[in-house]
């Protein structure tokens, strides 16, 4: 069951960094966490950035005259620009929202918002293009947004390989359409998608391009000048980061033209009883006292993650994939879902258990102390797509080792004896 | 193994040989049930024979799900929908107990093996559906 | 100088329990804290709660079939019910939001989302009432609404006395009336608004009241039942909660027929490529992995306020607003917006002193040690109704007490030498 | 007092005496530029006579933004558009340098009074206020 592949990162030593693994499961079982695709555990530096804040320099930022606000500020700002250069954009090109759905919602809201003559103003006629693989939060706002403009919705179809289907770009991408809105990596079956020619494609009819980054920013390194696309979001809870905080990156001329989503304060320019204008990007996406705590808390997370290096994250989680694909292939009642090679993917492997529920494989792994995700993953068209309502998904990151694959291994294991010899 | 408070038995055994299972061919009222969380479904068709209570049902789920859907559906058939009612708010107020309550084995015989599912507050649901169902039913074919 | 009403809080006791009172301003100065109007300070047990929710139980609520998840979930339906019983509402009528902006927001944006038929539809001939004093969260939304749906603004005025002109309830609040969104205390005058009239004449004419309050909440005991409104808003960062956590507060039946706002994970009840629909309330508003760590901090944050009191926390305001009020009427270069009584007012006091720019005011506070705000305070409209174009804001909460105040009344006498002698 | 650094002599003689305050009757181009976190606002006229730098400007705001548009105006009325353009640079270049530059006294003469606010972050809209609004109009008179 040894993998060739050598761990790049030491993952017990990085667990140190985490508090949550000092706990016990069930009693007196070690927490093997294999739930990051949900969300991701905490470094205290994450946590002591996000307490300090509080502790020292709470204030509302851009507001006061005091020497809070002043510090607030700095603190609020600076962690602008650790965004800015984790993903390669320009510090005014990163808007912090609540969460990844948030900002694709904005996205959604903002593009309706849009008068004819603005750019993004969509109608009757025009197209917007998503894919089969979509999490909901990439799904559902378009087809409201469809809904609401009367644009049409159309997408790219998954092959027998968990890939998707671009045989037909041509035809899914028309000149009509607007907006490619696709994730970069599906979150359930781990497929990462090639963007050259859907950028290409995109551009070429004059669509913008909306990139789902929540499972792969985290994971590896993301350079949104190499992608070419033109929108881009993820969340913070997902790459070691607080809850509450997510980013929406956009081209800083596109964001210039694009009408605002919330409205209130610190995102004017000016305000009368009638009407109102708005302040310039990023100020005019961020309404309201702000997530500040959480913003600073992402910034330490980012640093974190630099410190380690994304590249080694990437290996490393690809080295557990492998292990985890090489000691389920020896158990013939484990169904893979998604792609069996490790190129273009990352490390989340969904599968079925012949004869047991997800659900019941879930309770069971937990009862070992193995946390995984059953049920459709808010990919509830994907799921039904394998000819499944569920599956049960492991998902790695960098404080997960092989003692860690080897255990679920041995938990399905478990649990097939478990539930069939009862 | 604290597990088995959960897997009981008799909840293994009526999810590898379910009663009632099979859709009828009519009905008086059919319901449609989904669990948004896991993607569960049930779809349960309900009538009443000189007022005694005649259920048959199909669905996809967990151990829990489809088991409780068993047990409710041999608990239920051949009674008044009066006499349901309180085997139904008994068997729902031990889901909701967190583990406090041991429930009433005159009235719920069978389905007191999923007295476990309370301490797992994520399966609840699971153990709910067909009972919900039920009741869904049961509250439209009364207002024919 | 000294007041005749007796203080009912410790201020210096209480602010044993907000680390932030450790630190000094400017070199050595005490930080003399007055912009909780703009964002309250932290306790020990609510930055913990926030830090141990991450240490401990961090997982994605409502999904993950393991013991963290329980947990995580436990957490944060618990917060939920600790919010419906603060507020006097039902737990499932309780919806967390990243902050009052946001749920202000997702009012306006439901009902633009509600088709013809459901009763939030708005259209050309309806009339949406707001108020001169309200902050742009409570203006701008509803101005944007407006034009959308070809609705029609209108709104109350102010009196010379900062108060609500009442004179014409029946001609601002007409038939064709279907929202009337009102701040329940101003952020700027201190002013608390009656409802009773209000909430009685939108009724009789079929409209709903949406209450901003975000100053009123965190500093007074409010019953939604007793108020009679039918939406509420307001932020947990000034209750002594987290940033990035706000709470909407709608009627049940209300809830139910209201569209919803974010779309994504979560708030689905079924998804198929071309169509989706929606959970029950509250998860229907609740898109994506929540605010769950600012959630948990909330919850600790209103037990926080409910073990010390809210009336008490409104009388100790109103005690350092008196001290304040004669203390500054002694000078007579000092100018006061707003009620110049306690009745019906809330502790923010804002003021002009002669010759002396606001900026230039706060910026000399702050070399003593004394935070407060200066400027518009997001409510530009009444700002120019006041003649100025801006103001320095004290406002107080649990943790100020009679010192802070003199040092302000100092810190002014001060300012006036500065700016005067040089 | 640490303050003093902020509100040097010179500047507080300039809000109490501003020059080239109270607006011309006539102008090549006019332009209205608003602080948005505080209100404070600017009108500025500005025309070129013989290519020499003419302005008059009013407005409301604190000590520093008054004061910084009357240094400003003072500074570069007179000069060409050429002459003025490093002037403006340097004098945006000291502000945002967070205290660590102290600024030509050759180019910014009296402007070098406003050295100490860049250590208040906050005010560094004030300061720039005039300015900004002075860049405005002449790319605009520029554009003519
Ligand atoms: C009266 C009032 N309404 C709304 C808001 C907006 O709250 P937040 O910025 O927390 O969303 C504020 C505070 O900024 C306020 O004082
Ligand atoms: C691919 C993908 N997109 C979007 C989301 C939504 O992110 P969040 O719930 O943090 O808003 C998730 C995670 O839940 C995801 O995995």
């Amino acid at each position: 069951m040894a993998s060739q592949i050598t761990m790049t990162l030491n993952g017990s030593l990085i667990r140190k960094d985490f508090p949550i693994f000092e706990r016990v499961i069930r009693g007196d079982m070690r927490l093997i966490y294999l739930d990051s695709g949900a969300t991701s555990q905490k470094p205290n530096s994450v946590i002591e950035a996000e307490a300090n804040f509080y502790r020292r320099n709470n204030a509302a930022v851009h507001r006061g005259a005091h020497q809070l606000a002043e510090e607030a500020t700095d603190a609020y700002e600076s962690a602008r620009f650790i965004v800015a250069d984790f993903l390669g954009g320009d510090v005014d090109e990163i808007i912090f929202t609540k969460s990844a759905t948030e900002s694709l919602n904005l996205l959604a809201y903002s593009f309706g918002n849009a008068d004819s003559g603005n750019r993004f103003h969509l109608k009757a006629g025009d197209r917007i293009v998503v894919s089969e693989m979509e999490h909901h939060a990439n799904l559902v706002p378009w087809q409201e947004l469809a809904k609401r403009t009367g644009a049409e919705l159309a997408w790219f179809s998954l092959n027998e390989f968990g890939r998707l289907d671009l045989s037909n770009i041509e035809s899914v991408i028309t000149v009509d359409t607007k907006v490619v809105a696709l994730t970069h990596q599906s979150n359930v079956l781990g497929t990462i998608n090639p963007l050259e020619a859907i950028v290409a494609r995109a551009h070429d009819v004059g669509a913008v391009v909306v990139l789902d980054a929540c499972q792969s920013v985290p994971h590896m390194k993301v350079d949104v000048e190499k992608l070419g696309v033109d929108f881009l979001a993820f969340s913070g809870h997902k790459s070691v980061g607080p809850t509450g905080v997510g980013v929406l990156w956009g081209r800083g001329e596109l964001l210039d033209e694009l009408p605002p989503f919330l409205f209130g304060g610190s995102m004017i320019e000016s305000v009368t009883m009638a009407h109102s204008t708005w302040a310039a990007v990023p100020r005019k996406f961020e309404a309201g006292v702000p997530n500040m705590a959480q913003v600073v808390g992402l910034g330490a997370a980012l640093n974190y993650l630099t410190t380690i290096g994304l590249d080694k994250i990437h290996d490393h989680e690809i080295a557990l994939t492998s292990r985890l694909l090489e000691g389920f292939e020896e158990n013939k009642d484990v169904q893979i879902f998604g792609p069996r090679g490790l190129d273009m993917r990352g490390g989340i492997v969904s599968f079925a258990v012949k004869d047991i529920h997800p659900h019941d494989m879930g309770q069971f792994l937990d009862s070992q102390g193995i946390a995984v995700r059953t049920g459709h993953h808010c990919a509830w068209p994907l799921t039904r797509k394998l000819g499944v309502n569920a599956t049960t998904r492991a998902s790695f990151y960098l404080y997960n080792d092989e003692t860690d694959v080897d255990a679920l291994i041995a938990g399905v294991a478990n649990a097939q004896e478990y539930f069939g010899s009862r | 193994m604290q597990l088995d408070s959960l897997y009981q038995e008799v909840i293994l055994d009526h999810y590898k040989r379910p009663e009632h299972k099979g859709l009828s061919e009519k009905s008086d009222v059919q319901v449609h049930h989904v669990n948004p969380n896991c993607g569960d479904e049930i779809t349960l068709n309900l009538s009443l024979r000189d007022h005694l209570i005649d259920i048959s049902w199909d669905g996809v789920g967990c151990s829990i799900s489809m088991a409780s859907a068993s047990v409710m559906s041999s608990l239920l058939s051949g009674k008044t929908l009066e006499e349901a009612g309180p085997i139904l708010d008994s068997f729902v107020s031990l889901m909701q107990s967190k583990g406090t309550q041991t429930g009433d084995e005159e009235v719920l015989e069978d389905a007191l093996a999923f007295s476990g599912v309370s301490k797992y507050p994520a399966r609840i649901k699971c153990a709910l559906l067909g009972w919900m169902a039920f009741k869904d039913a049961s509250v439209q074919i009364q207002g024919r």
